[in-house]
Parts: structure tokens; C-alpha cells; sequence
């Protein structure tokens, strides 16, 4: 009894029957994972949760992220045109499901809440036996289930998370995370926004009043001021804003030729549009054109701000224009699929899904601490953002940064951003040690 | 000195003066009834009385205790029950339940945090209660709801719940109004047997002369806010100021 | 001193907004007394008149433009608006620009339709019925509401941008001598203002001035009386109700440039527009108009980052700090009137 | 028995009879069938029904009992969250020093609150609740980041203080009552069936069976009726020598109290605290859960609080492959048209159907679910024909 047990596959006999009250039919009593871990699969099928925002306002992009699971199951088990198994430098998946398992999947719905986001990944892992947890589009959704698989004994793949904490100081040893995060965002843009608006910068920033906000404040904030940048103001917005005038009419005032608004999501769509109505753009300041920096772009959110992201420039994980062949085959596919590109969490997604299953492969086991050991410091290519590195320190990818801009002319209502630079690894690589946090030892459950 | 007593109380309602100087005694034991026309301020008196309003000017004395600047719940603990001329009842509570309330305020004051207390063990209260039905001649009725009552029974259950308070001084506002002719005989036979059966105080505001005339031992004739007379009620029958006053009034009421 | 006269400005223009919500909440509920959830929902659909009439006459069809590539490196379908067919390329341009305006007009009938359906169908039968049932049916109604637009909108925001003439902003700074850019104010957000103030302005005289006013006001003060005059207070009262909901509307149709719609948009103003009305005072349009104002120009204030220097946090909770200070203070909001709502 | 009238103790046996068997009771289909989907007998959601029936039935002595409509509970639920997960990091993974703190942290913070808002009435109050709690919210999620966690909430770590345990090694802290770990369960299989029996849900169920209880002998007791009193009467109780405010504030604090219980317990199950806790949603949701059951009545919030998170949990798990997986049995052309009609209201839609079912509810039953109860009970009993004069009204409803 006192061992975590969260597992419906896989039931043993022992023939006892304990505690349970008024039952005279002969019973089979689980005990204890067999196996040693978790939601061990048995049988021919293996089970992933793919836990995603349906309702809510990151709903969208939620529905993008799910799409792109269901691509990724369609190829791991042999459908559809591979994908990026083809690309995929590892050569360990067979397109026999993993470990000859067919995989099968659960779907629940995070509300991008961290509550509801812990029970429908609870309900995964207790009701369906899934044996990993992957996605979600907030950090505080992906620090809260990361804990939760953690406790439970799986494995957690981070979906869209951009906060340094993820990886940081809340992260955990069965908890991967291939998107990247604040700081990168920081080193990668500020070499190209002292390329393109000098390095005689005054810079007013807004942020987001939350973690996410502070760490990419703080990360754009060090590696501009790094280049040469004054920061004039940094003022925090409420979570809960919808309308900014009140924080960006000042903005002028304050003497600042550059704002940058640290504001993910429906702040960013809302922060972007209430400056760009402002005319802020047009403006000359310090005798120079004033300029609106976003540090994280989405492709969504570029498409809600309409004509106010042109000429902005940004920071992204991925873009489907980026003509490496791993990108190339994933659009393909999954435009083929549903007849539009993925966006950027679609791709992280479906790429997070392979790694795992890839990672199954070449531990030869489910088990967590065997799939953590396969995917540390584990080196790979062909995903589409160049040659990764998964550290093993940490669990975060380290890979090539896209600085994007928003497109002046753009094509389809797709084709929202251009990319500007692919800032190289080396270049946003950073000491484990420096956000905190203790990765602990991997939890197999059981 | 009576067991109420009001000196100098006036009270003004930004420019219109409600109440000038009343003065009265209500002497104990006694049914003391104040009438007056429409506007004469005997609501704002009997307002000022049970701590409603607080007067401009003057004293209001209960039993040699001032009763000025309570709150209505304070003066009520001090013995005065108050009858509204709507009856004024617990509609979503059981009759049971209605008589209740009064009998737990009797014995455990203001505010009792009896959250634990499992109320249908408290045989005394409900003995209390239930006697108090019966002599309201309504304990069939304990099971329904108050809402559900005629117009009638709710004023008994009114009544019944202030007199089981034991109050020293029961204040009624026109509990007649709106009745019939056979609830208002009903009512003041009631009224008359609760004078005899115990030693209380009856205030009583009326408006129906056959009312305040079976009843009343005083009578106190109020106009404009101001005590015209004050007498017996034989005396108060013939009394040309009070034929004056009422006159006029009757006229508008036409 | 340019800084002060900024949030003054910045507050006029979000106070509008509130005010105008507020405005038909509290209209709904002086008139009916009815505490309607939904009315964040209308004013989100009437936004949505604005994307909808944007996307009509947007319409397109595809033509294939062999000289480009999409991203599957297919030729590239371009999609030509049929105004570009009928009126030319530049005269479609011009009325695609003009969608939010030209919103207005598609937006009152959809609204005051809306509004109809909504009190004969659903409404009418919680009058009677205490005030949590009303917030209750009215709270699904507008998830239900909400969830209809979403499915057929999706979640993330649309753009929906003003006339490209009313783009950038105006210079008052120069115009009160101050340097250039001191104090600049966006042409749209001060076309709201004035668009606001035009519609308050309407609906008080509109109540002040006609007969049908007249019998409404009349109402709000005692249904029963002018029921008993024999005038059919029910059926203004039914139009009432579409007023109010073209009010909201109109609100979010002109809103849209300001914040890309979206389909949680109604409910992200529905505490705010409950506060204000509450704050003003249960009932009374003009203590909602006042309490709009005054909270959208506090909430300015608050925002400014000498203010959050001293009390950091301040501007996530100074609507509900000044809603309860004024709470405490005046027991019935600003105008009030005793016995409103307080059972 | 305890001090309950014979009506009420079967309805507390009955109450506890249904908690003990749940994993049965809410597991009703076979674990490989396509009527699994609607199994709710799985550890963490039982959790919730109980946790979250303790916060309605908590929520009901202030609403059901005085009609003052607090629109900002999920406050106290949220201060109690944390104040359990503070005692988890500070003192010990033992469940009980959390859940006692969060009572007497919820208790304090609902008596400021409710001393300062109880000073109006209507909806003035409920603006005031909702303001108060909507501070919390924000300050929580922004500026109290150091202590809240802000948006990534708090968690227990291996390197908190924790003074009371021994050092952990590696491993992530789990919350236990003295060694029984919460997340510990038991599976029992039957032929085609699965029953998991939780640690935590029975710590949870025996907590909801005494809060149940409480409830029971608050309502039945003179202070419950004083209660009803307020709502019913304040004018007339005031005249009758009583103070109503006392009441309503002893009223107030101690459903927040309940509602600090549900906190602690929410951290006990599931080690984790965020600030959306106590957003204003949250409130309107306990709000929904107490009406949708029936208001006033003793059973109804927990039936309330059962159907909201089943649909939260269940519907919302529903994607389109189990549809179509559901309806393969139908011929192609009507097995897309049946997907296309009912897709809108399940998964993602859920949030649909839940607006959906409470505008029924108000509309037809405005008693709740007990009312719905009660009407098919009353169709049942007509068909008898010893129909005993129901004396329903004799007493509140159940």
C-alpha cells in the first residue's frame, strides 16, 4: 500500500485480497509495478497524454499543438510519409511504433491553468496508464505537471515553455524541454538589434507582471545593456491587462527610442496594436526612427496583431520558412496533412514526441530513468533546427536561435514573419548552474 | 414616572418637522394607545421608540434606562417587543420556527454561536414555544410554513412571538390596518385576554377608533407632530380639539 | 505636468469604455431589474459584427498566381476580394478599409435584434425570480454565447484594424506649447471618446426628452404605477433592452481597433463593468457614467511607473481598492438609491 | 445517533456509504469497453469531487443559510493552499500540521474580509468579496511572487528546510499522513473491471464525511435556524432582540474556514499550489456548483460540486478518434453527421454544454438537482397509492 502506484496496465495476481470489504469473488490484487516503473506498457500498445490548452485563450495554438501529436503517432507508427523520421539523425525508430508497441494517445485539456493542467495530466497517468506527459503552451503550466510527473513517476516533454524557471530553478530530472527560453531569446537578439539600430540605444521595457515576464526582462535587459543599451524604464503590466495606452503613452516622454514589450500571447497582440496605434513607429527620438522590439514571437500571435508586427523584430524556436531538409520534410507533412504550415509549438511539440520515442528505442525501456539516461546529453540533427544538444545538466536543448521579423508583404496569411539570422549555439549557450534549481534524481514511480 | 417615559423628543426631516416636543408617559401595566391623523408623526414617534431613529431632541426612558442611541436589538433585550403593521415574520422558516427565534433571543441573548447544539433536544425551548402555539390557538398550524398563512394567523404569530419574550412594554403599529371587521374583533379580543392573562405594558398605534376605544386606558392625540391631548378615553370622545383634528382629516380621507 | 495631462487623457478614453458598458448594464437593470451576465457576451458579439461585416465583405475567391509558391512550393492561390471585381482595386480597398465604421450600421439591427430575442425569450421569465437565478442564467447564456463565437472564430484575437486615415496619432503637446511628441494621442482612440460621449449623450436625452423616455424612467422608478395607467410598460421595456444591447454593442463594434477582438473578450470586461456599475450606484446611469470615469482615470494613473516606484503592484489591484473604499464610504456607490439590491 | 434526528443520520450514512464505495460506484464500465471514457473512479478526480464538495457544502451555510452571495471564496480556498504548502515546506510532509494551518490561516483572512465586507448587504456585498479576492489573485500571481510562486505556483523541493522530516534522498517529497503516502493506491481487479482504492481519496473522503457532518448539525442546530433567519428576516429579527451581524460574520468565517479545509486538502492530494486558484472564476465556480445542486439544502452542493468537475474532467477528455471510435457501428455518411453534431459539445466544447446545462437547470429546475431528485421521487410515489401526505415543507429540505 504505501508504495506510488498510479498504473491500470499491466495487473499481476497475487491472490490476496486486502481491506476491501464484502468481496467474496476471487480477486486479483495489484500490488505493485512489476516492472519497476510507472504505467509500465503491456500488451501490444503503448500509451502517451498529450496535454494541451482546448479552452481558453491559448486554445488556438493548443489545437496546432494537438494536430501535430496526432502527426507525430501517424509516423511513429508507420503512417503517413515518416516526417521527421526520415531526417531524424537517429536512426533507432522503425516506424513499428516504439519498441513494436503501437502508440495510442489520451487528450486532456490544460485551460492553461495550472490546477486544471496538473488534473487532466493526473487523470492521464491514474485513469489511461499514459507512461509520458507532454505539452502545454505557459511555463506555469509546465513547471506545475513537470512536478507532477516528477512525483508520479514519467516522463514530461515540455511543450511551449519559455521561461527560464522550466529548465531552471524548477527543474526536474524527468522533465525535458526542447523549446528554448528566455535567456536564449536575450543573447540571440541583441547582437542583431545593435546590427540594425546601433549600439546608442535607450530602451523603455514592459513587462508582463510574472515569472515569465521577469525572466525575459532580465534576460534582454543584461545582454543589451551588454552591447551598449540604457534601459530608461521598466514598468510591469498586469496579467489581467487588455488595454495598455496608459503604459505606452509615457513611453515618448521618458526620452526612450526603444520599447520592448516582454508580453507573450493576448498581452502581446494587445501591447503591440496599442503601440503601433500610438504612431509610436513613426516617431523620431534621439534622432533616431523609434523602434518596438517583441523578444518571443509566435506565429499566432503575429497573425492577431495583423499589420501592426511589420518590421519588428523578435526572437522564435522555429519557423516553417527555414529550408534546412528536417523543416522542409516537417512542413510538408503536416501541411499536407491539414493544409497549412505549423507553427512554431506544433513543431516543438511534434518533435518532442519523436525524441521520446526515440530515446524508448535506444534505452530499449519505458522506464523513465532508462529514457532520462537515453536523452541526456544526447546529440542529435535533422529536427530542423540544426545540429541539438540535450544537456544533460539541465535537460534543455541547446540548439541554433531564429531572429525573426515581421514580414512587410506578406504572401498568405501564413506568411507573417521573415527570418532575419539564425543566431548560431555557441552563442546562447549557458552555465547550468546560473538560474539554480536542483534536477534531483529520476523518479520511476513504482 | 411611567414605565415609559418621553420628554422633549423632536425630530426633523430636512426641512420638515416630524416631531416637536412630545412628551408622554406611558404608565405600567396599562394600554396606553396614541392616535393621531395621517402625518401626525406617530410612526416617527414609535420609530424613535424602538431605536430605528434616533430624535433631534429630548429623552426616551425605559424603565428608568435611556434608550436613545441603541440599536433596535439592544432595546428589544431590554423588554420591548415591536408589532409592525404588515406583520413582520420569518416567511421561509415553519411557524415552529418563527416562535423559536423569540424564545432562544429570551434565554441566550443577542448572539449565541450554539452552532453544535442540536436544537430539537432543547426540550425547553421547544416546550416554550409549543405552549406559546397553543395559546395562540395555532399549534396545528406548527408544521407550515409562515409564508403560507392568512393575513390573520400571521398577525397571531406575530403577536404570539412577542409575547413570548415576555416583554414588559409591546408596542403595536395599527395592528389592525387592513384587516377585516371579524380579524379586527378577533384581534382585539386577543389583545384584550394577553392584558388580562399577564402584566404587561401595551402601547398600540391606531387609526381605528373602534380599536383604540375597546382597548385603550389612555389615549394620546397627536397632530402635526405635537401631543394635543392626553386623557381617558371617555373624555377623549367628546373633546373638541381631537373632533378638529380628525374632521379635517376625514374630509381628505373622503 | 505633460505626464499628468497624458493619464488624464489616457483615463477620459479607458473611463469612455467602462462608462459605455456600464451604461447598458446598469439601463438593463434600472429599467427590468434584471442583473444580466451576458451583457460582456454582447458587447463581445457586437465586436464580432465588426469581424463578421470585415470578413463579408472581404469575401474572396481564389486565383493562381503561377509566378509565386506557397509554402508547399505548390503555385500560390491568392485570394482576390469580389469588391476588388465590382468596384475596382482601389475603390475595394477603400471600402475593405472602412469595414469597423461602416460595422456601425450592420451592427444596430444585430444588436437591438439580439437584445429583443434575448428578453422575450429568456429574460422575460426571470423577473420575478431572485437576483442569483438572473446572474446564473445569464452567466450561461453568455458561455454559451462565448463558445458559439469561438467555435466559429477561433480564440486567438482578430485583427481588425480602423481606417488606415485614422492611423497614428494627435499632437496635443503642441497645441497646449509643449515640445512635439510630449503628448501624442491616437486619432481612433479619440474618435472613441467622442463616439462614447455622443452615445451617452444620446441615450440621457433620448430617456430625458421623448415621451417613450418619459413612460421608461417613469417605470424604473414604479413599474406598478405606470402599469396601472394602462400603459404597456412591457413592450418598451423589451425595447429597452435592445437598446441596451446596441449600446454594447456599438461599444464593441468601435472597440475593435483599440484590442483585437477575441472570444473571451466579454468576459474579461464583466467584473470591471460590474464594479462600475456597483460603484455608481446600483440603478443610476449617471453614477455609472461618473464611476466609469473616475476608475478609468485612477486605473491611468496607477499605471504610471513613478506611482509604481513607491507602491509596486498597485495597478494590478486599484479598481478593487477603490471600488471598496468607496463601498465602505458611500454605502450605495456614488448615486445609489437606498434599498436596490441590498437583499 | 451523534445527536442527529433519524432523517438526517441515514442521510450521513448514506453519504458515507456512497464515499466509501466510489471507486466502485464511479467505475461502473469495463476498463477495455467504449464506456470506460466515463469512468470517474480514478484517484485524482475522486480527490476533487470530495475536496471540492467540502468547499460547496462550506460555501452553502453562508449562501444556503443567510442569502449573502460571496463572489470571492476562491480567496480563502487559496490562502489555505498555501498556507499548507508553506507548513509542507517549512515543517513536514505530514498532511495534518498543513490542513490544521490552512483552517486557522483560511479562518483569519475570512474574518478580516468578511468584518469589513459584511458591513453591506447585496450586491454590494458580493462586489466587495469579489474585489477582495481579486487583490488576492493579482498580488499573488505579481508582486507576492516571492512568496506565492507566482505563475509557476509553489511545490515542494528536496532542498526545503522541512524541520521536522528526516533528509530526503534525491527523491521529490511526497505529502503522507505519518508514512501512508497520499499518492499510494491499490488496484482490484474484477473479470473486466478495475477499482482503485487511494490513500489520499479516503484521507479526503473521511475529512468530507466530518465536514458533512458538521454541516449537518450546523444546520439543525439554533444558530443554523438563526441563520435561515437572516435570510428570511433581518427587519424582524433585529426587533426580536437578535444581532445579525455576529451571525452572518460566524457565518462567513466559517465557511471560509471549510473552504481553507478544501485548500489544505488540495495541496495534501496534489503538492502543488497556483494563483488561478483564487481567480474570480474560481469563486463564480463554487457559486455554480451550490445553485446547480440546489441551494439551502444539505446534499445539494456536493451533488453540484460531483456534476461540475465530472463534466470538467470527463467531457473535456473526449476527442474526436473516441467519437468515431463510438460511432463505427454507423454507415459512413451518418456516422460524419452524427460526429459533426456532437463534436461541438464535447472536448474542447465542454465549456458549451456546461452553459448549456445550467441555463436548463435555472430555468427548469430552480431548486437544482435535489429538486430534479425530489420530482422524480414525488413521479414515483404517485404511482403508489399509499401516497403519506409528504410533510417536505415541515422541515429545510435535505
Amino acid at each position: 500500500m504505501s508504495k506510488m502506484n498510479l498504473t491500470r496496465r499491466g495487473v499481476i495476481q497475487t491472490g490476496a485480497v486486502a481491506g476491501a470489504a464484502g468481496l467474496t469473488l476471487p480477486t486479483y490484487l495489484r500490488a505493485d509495478g512489476h516492472s519497476g516503473f510507472t504505467n509500465a506498457p503491456e500488451g501490444s500498445s503503448v500509451t502517451l497524454g498529450f496535454n494541451v490548452p482546448q479552452t481558453g485563450p491559448y486554445a488556438d495554438e493548443g489545437a496546432d499543438e494537438l494536430r501535430a501529436y496526432e502527426l507525430a503517432v501517424e509516423h511513429l507508427n508507420g503512417g503517413g510519409d515518416g516526417g521527421l523520421m526520415n531526417t531524424f539523425s537517429s536512426k533507432a525508430l522503425q516506424g513499428n511504433g516504439i519498441l513494436g508497441k503501437k502508440v495510442e494517445y489520451v487528450t486532456g485539456d490544460t485551460q492553461t491553468k495550472s490546477d486544471a493542467a496538473r488534473a487532466s495530466a493526473r487523470s492521464m497517468i491514474e485513469k489511461d496508464g499514459a507512461v509520458m506527459i507532454t505539452g502545454g503552451s505557459s511555463s506555469g503550466v509546465a513547471v506545475a505537471v513537470q512536478a507532477l510527473c516528477q512525483e508520479a513517476g514519467v516522463i514530461f516533454m515540455a511543450g511551449l515553455t519559455h521561461s527560464n524557471d522550466t529548465t531552471g530553478k524548477d527543474k526536474k530530472a524527468n522533465g525535458f524541454r526542447h523549446f528554448f527560453n528566455s535567456y536564449m531569446s536575450g543573447a540571440a537578439l541583441a547582437p542583431i538589434l545593435a546590427n540594425n539600430y546601433g549600439t546608442d540605444r535607450k530602451a523603455y521595457h514592459l513587462t508582463a507582471d510574472y515569472n515569465w515576464g521577469y525572466t525575459t526582462e532580465e534576460a534582454v535587459r543584461t545582454s543589451t545593456e551588454a552591447m551598449g543599451w540604457e534601459t530608461v524604464a521598466a514598468v510591469k503590466t498586469p496579467l489581467t491587462q487588455t488595454d495598455f495606452s496608459s503604459y505606452i503613452a509615457p513611453v515618448l516622454q521618458s526620452g526612450a527610442d526603444v520599447l520592448v514589450l516582454n508580453h507573450y500571447g493576448g498581452n502581446m497582440v494587445n501591447s503591440l496594436t496599442n503601440a503601433v496605434q500610438f504612431g509610436l513607429r513613426d516617431k523620431q527620438v534621439n534622432g533616431k526612427n523609434f523602434e518596438i522590439v517583441v523578444p518571443l514571437y509566435s506565429r499566432l500571435m503575429a497573425k492577431g496583431a495583423g499589420a501592426n508586427v511589420k518590421g519588428i523584430f523578435g526572437s522564435t524556436n522555429w519557423h516553417w520558412s527555414l529550408q534546412d531538409e528536417g523543416s522542409k520534410a516537417f512542413v510538408q507533412s503536416f501541411g499536407t496533412k491539414y493544409g497549412f504550415p505549423p507553427s512554431q509549438a506544433a513543431h516543438t511539440c511534434y518533435v518532442q514526441a519523436l525524441l521520446y520515442a526515440d530515446a524508448v528505442e535506444r534505452a530499449g525501456s519505458f522506464n523513465p530513468c532508462a529514457v532520462g539516461e537515453a536523452l541526456e546529453d544526447f546529440e542529435f540533427d535533422g529536427m530542423g533546427n540544426g545540429p541539438t544538444l540535450y544537456r544533460g545538466e539541465d535537460h534543455q536543448c541547446f540548439k541554433d536561435v531564429l531572429v525573426v521579423k515581421g514580414k512587410e508583404n506578406p504572401t498568405s496569411e501564413f506568411d507573417l514573419l521573415e527570418i532575419v539570422e539564425v543566431t548560431p549555439t555557441s552563442q546562447v549557450t549557458y552555465d547550468a548552474s546560473i538560474f539554480g534549481g536542483e534536477l534531483g534524481a529520476c523518479n520511476p514511480g513504482a | 414616572m411611567g414605565i415609559l417615559d418621553v420628554k422633549g423628543v423632536g425630530k426633523r426631516f430636512g426641512g420638515l418637522q416630524a416631531l416637536g416636543d412630545v412628551n408622554l408617559s406611558v404608565a405600567e401595566n396599562s394600554v396606553h394607545a396614541i392616535i393621531g391623523p395621517n402625518g401626525a408623526g406617530k410612526s416617527t414617534l414609535l420609530n424613535c421608540l424602538v431605536g430605528k431613529l434616533i430624535p433631534d431632541t429630548g429623552s426616551v426612558m425605559f424603565d428608568g434606562q435611556s434608550v436613545l442611541g441603541r440599536k433596535p436589538y439592544e432595546i428589544n433585550q431590554m423588554g420591548i417587543s415591536r408589532v409592525f403593521q404588515t406583520p413582520e415574520i420569518f416567511g421561509d422558516l415553519t411557524v415552529m420556527e418563527n416562535m423559536l427565534i423569540p424564545c432562544f433571543a429570551k434565554r441566550d441573548g443577542a448572539f449565541t454561536p450554539n452552532a453544535y447544539a442540536a436544537m430539537r433536544k432543547d426540550t425547553e425551548m421547544l416546550d416554550r414555544a409549543g405552549h406559546m402555539l397553543e395559546e395562540m390557538n395555532m399549534a396545528d398550524k406548527r408544521h407550515m410554513h409562515a409564508a403560507s398563512l392568512s393575513r390573520g394567523d400571521k398577525r397571531r404569530l406575530e403577536i404570539g412571538m412577542c409575547l413570548s419574550q415576555e416583554p414588559r412594554l409591546l408596542l403595536l403599529d395599527e395592528p389592525t390596518a387592513g384587516m377585516a371587521r371579524a380579524d379586527t374583533n378577533n384581534t382585539i379580543d386577543l389583545l384584550k385576554q394577553i392584558k388580562d392573562d399577564r402584566d404587561i405594558t401595551i402601547a398600540i398605534i391606531e387609526h381605528d377608533m373602534h380599536v383604540v376605544f375597546s382597548l385603550a386606558e389612555r389615549i394620546t392625540v397627536l397632530a402635526q407632530g405635537t401631543p394635543l391631548v392626553e386623557d381617558t378615553p371617555d373624555k377623549i370622545k367628546g373633546h373638541p380639539k381631537v373632533r378638529e383634528a380628525y374632521l379635517g382629516e376625514s374630509q381628505d380621507a373622503a | 505636468m505633460e505626464a499628468i495631462i497624458l493619464q488624464v487623457l489616457n483615463g477620459l478614453d479607458k473611463g469612455s469604455a467602462y462608462a459605455l458598458i456600464a451604461l447598458g448594464l446598469t439601463l438593463i437593470f434600472g429599467t427590468l431589474g434584471v442583473v444580466n451576465f451576458a451583457h460582456g457576451a454582447l458587447f463581445m458579439i457586437g465586436a464580432f459584427c465588426a469581424v463578421t461585416l470585415s470578413r463579408i465583405i472581404s469575401l474572396s475567391h481564389e486565383v493562381v498566381d503561377e509566378t509565386q509558391t506557397d509554402f508547399l512550393g505548390n503555385p500560390l492561390k491568392v485570394e482576390v476580394p469580389y469588391v476588388y471585381d465590382w468596384f475596382g482595386q482601389a475603390a475595394g480597398d477603400t471600402i475593405i478599409d472602412w469595414a469597423v465604421p461602416l460595422s456601425i450600421i450592420f451592427a444596430i439591427p444585430v444588436m437591438v435584434a439580439i437584445g429583443v430575442l434575448m428578453e422575450r425569450g429568456l429574460i422575460k421569465h426571470f423577473y420575478k425570480r431572485p437576483h442569483a437565478d438572473q446572474i446564473l442564467v445569464t452567466f450561461g447564456l453568455a458561455i454559451v454565447l462565448q463558445e458559439i463565437i469561438k467555435y466559429y472564430y477561433g480564440a486567438n484575437p482578430i485583427p481588425t484594424p480602423a481606417p488606415s486615415a485614422f492611423v497614428g496619432s494627435f499632437d496635443f503637446g503642441i497645441m497646449l506649447g509643449f515640445e512635439p511628441n510630449q503628448i501624442i494621442y491616437p486619432y481612433w482612440r479619440i474618435i472613441y471618446f467622442g463616439f462614447a460621449a455622443i452615445i451617452i449623450g444620446a441615450v440621457f436625452a433620448f430617456l430625458q426628452f421623448t415621451t417613450f423616455g418619459m413612460v421608461v424612467r417613469a417605470g424604473m422608478a414604479d413599474r406598478e404605477t405606470v402599469q396601472l395607467l394602462g400603459i404597456n410598460i412591457d413592450r418598451r421595456f423589451t425595447l429597452m433592452f435592445g437598446i441596451a444591447a446596441a449600446v454594447a454593442g456599438l461599444a464593441g463594434v468601435m472597440y475593435t481597433p483599440i484590442n483585437s477582438p477575441n472570444y473571451h473578450m466579454g468576459m474579461d470586461f464583466l467584473v470591471l463593468s460590474f464594479v462600475v456599475v456597483v460603484v455608481g450606484g446600483m440603478g443610476s446611469l449617471p453614477g455609472a457614467v461618473a464611476a466609469g470615469f473616475l476608475l478609468g482615470i485612477l486605473e491611468s494613473f496607477a499605471s504610471m511607473r513613478e506611482v509604481l516606484n513607491v507602491l509596486p503592484g498597485l495597478n494590478q489591484i486599484i479598481i478593487y481598492l477603490v471600488a471598496i473604499i468607496i463601498l465602505l464610504t458611500r454605502p450605495r456607490g456614488l448615486m445609489g438609491r437606498k434599498g436596490v439590491m441590498e437583499d | 445517533m451523534f445527536g442527529l434526528e433519524a432523517k438526517d443520520f441515514r442521510l450521513l450514512l448514506l453519504v458515507a456509504l456512497l464515499t466509501m464505495a466510489a471507486p466502485f460506484i464511479l467505475n461502473p464500465f469495463p476498463v477495455d469497453s467504449g464506456m470506460a471514457q466515463f469512468n470517474a473512479g480514478y484517484p485524482d478526480l475522486m480527490q476533487r469531487f470530495v475536496i471540492f464538495g467540502i468547499f460547496a457544502i462550506g460555501f452553502n451555510i453562508l449562501f444556503g443559510l443567510t442569502g449573502y452571495l460571496s463572489f470571492g471564496h476562491a480567496a480563502f480556498l487559496g490562502v489555505g493552499s498555501y498556507a499548507a504548502m508553506w507548513m509542507m515546506k517549512l515543517l513536514t510532509m505530514n498532511v495534518i500540521p498543513g490542513i490544521l494551518v490552512s483552517v486557522v490561516v483560511a479562518g483569519i483572512f475570512s474574518l478580516a474580509v468578511g468584518w469589513i465586507s459584511l458591513r453591506r448587504s447585496g450586491i454590494y456585498f458580493s462586489i466587495l468579496t469579489l474585489a477582495f479576492a481579486q487583490m488576492s489573485y493579482s498580488l499573488a500571481y505579481s508582486v507576492l511572487t516571492p512568496i506565492t510562486g507566482g505563475e509557476t505556483g509553489l511545490q515542494p523541493k528536496v532542498t526545503d528546510p522541512r524541520i521536522l522530516d528526516a533528509a530526503l534522498t534525491g527523491n521529490a517529497p511526497k505529502a503522507n499522513l505519518f508514512g501512508l503516502e497520499m499518492g499510494s493506491s491499490t488496484d482490484l481487479v474484477m473479470g473486466g473491471w478495475v477499482f482503485t482504492f487511494n490513500v489520499g481519496y479516503y484521507v479526503a473522503a473521511v475529512v468530507m464525511i466530518f465536514a458533512f457532518y458538521m454541516s449537518i448539525r450546523i444546520f439543525r442546530s439554533p444558530f443554523g435556524m438563526m441563520l435561515r433567519a437572516v435570510k428570511s428576516n433581518q427587519q424582524r429579527l433585529n426587533y426580536t432582540g437578535l444581532n445579525a451581524k455576529p451571525y452572518t460574520l460566524a457565518a462567513f468565517v466559517i465557511s471560509g474556514m471549510y473552504a481553507g479545509l478544501a485548500g489544505g486538502l488540495m495541496v495534501a492530494m496534489d503538492t502543488q499550489v497556483g494563483a488561478e486558484r483564487m481567480f474570480w472564476t474560481a469563486s463564480g465556480e463554487v457559486v455554480l456548483m451550490s445553485i446547480l445542486g440546489g441551494v439551502g439544502t444539505l446534499i445539494g452542493p456536493v451533488l453540484g460540486a460531483g456534476a461540475i468537475k465530472y463534466m470538467e474532467n470527463i467531457l473535456s477528455k473526449i476527442n474526436k478518434d473516441i467519437l468515431y471510435e463510438w460511432f463505427a457501428f454507423l454507415p459512413d455518411g451518418l456516422q460524419d453527421f452524427v460526429i459533426t453534431l456532437v463534436y461541438p459539445f464535447i472536448g474542447k466544447g465542454w465549456h458549451l454544454t456546461l452553459g448549456l446545462i445550467f441555463m436548463a437547470v435555472v430555468i427548469f429546475l430552480p431548486g437544482g438537482l435535489v429538486e430534479g431528485g425530489q420530482r422524480i421521487a414525488a413521479m414515483f410515489k404517485r404511482k403508489k397509492p399509499s401516497d403519506n401526505t409528504p410533510d417536505g415543507k415541515t422541515t429545510p429540505a435535505e
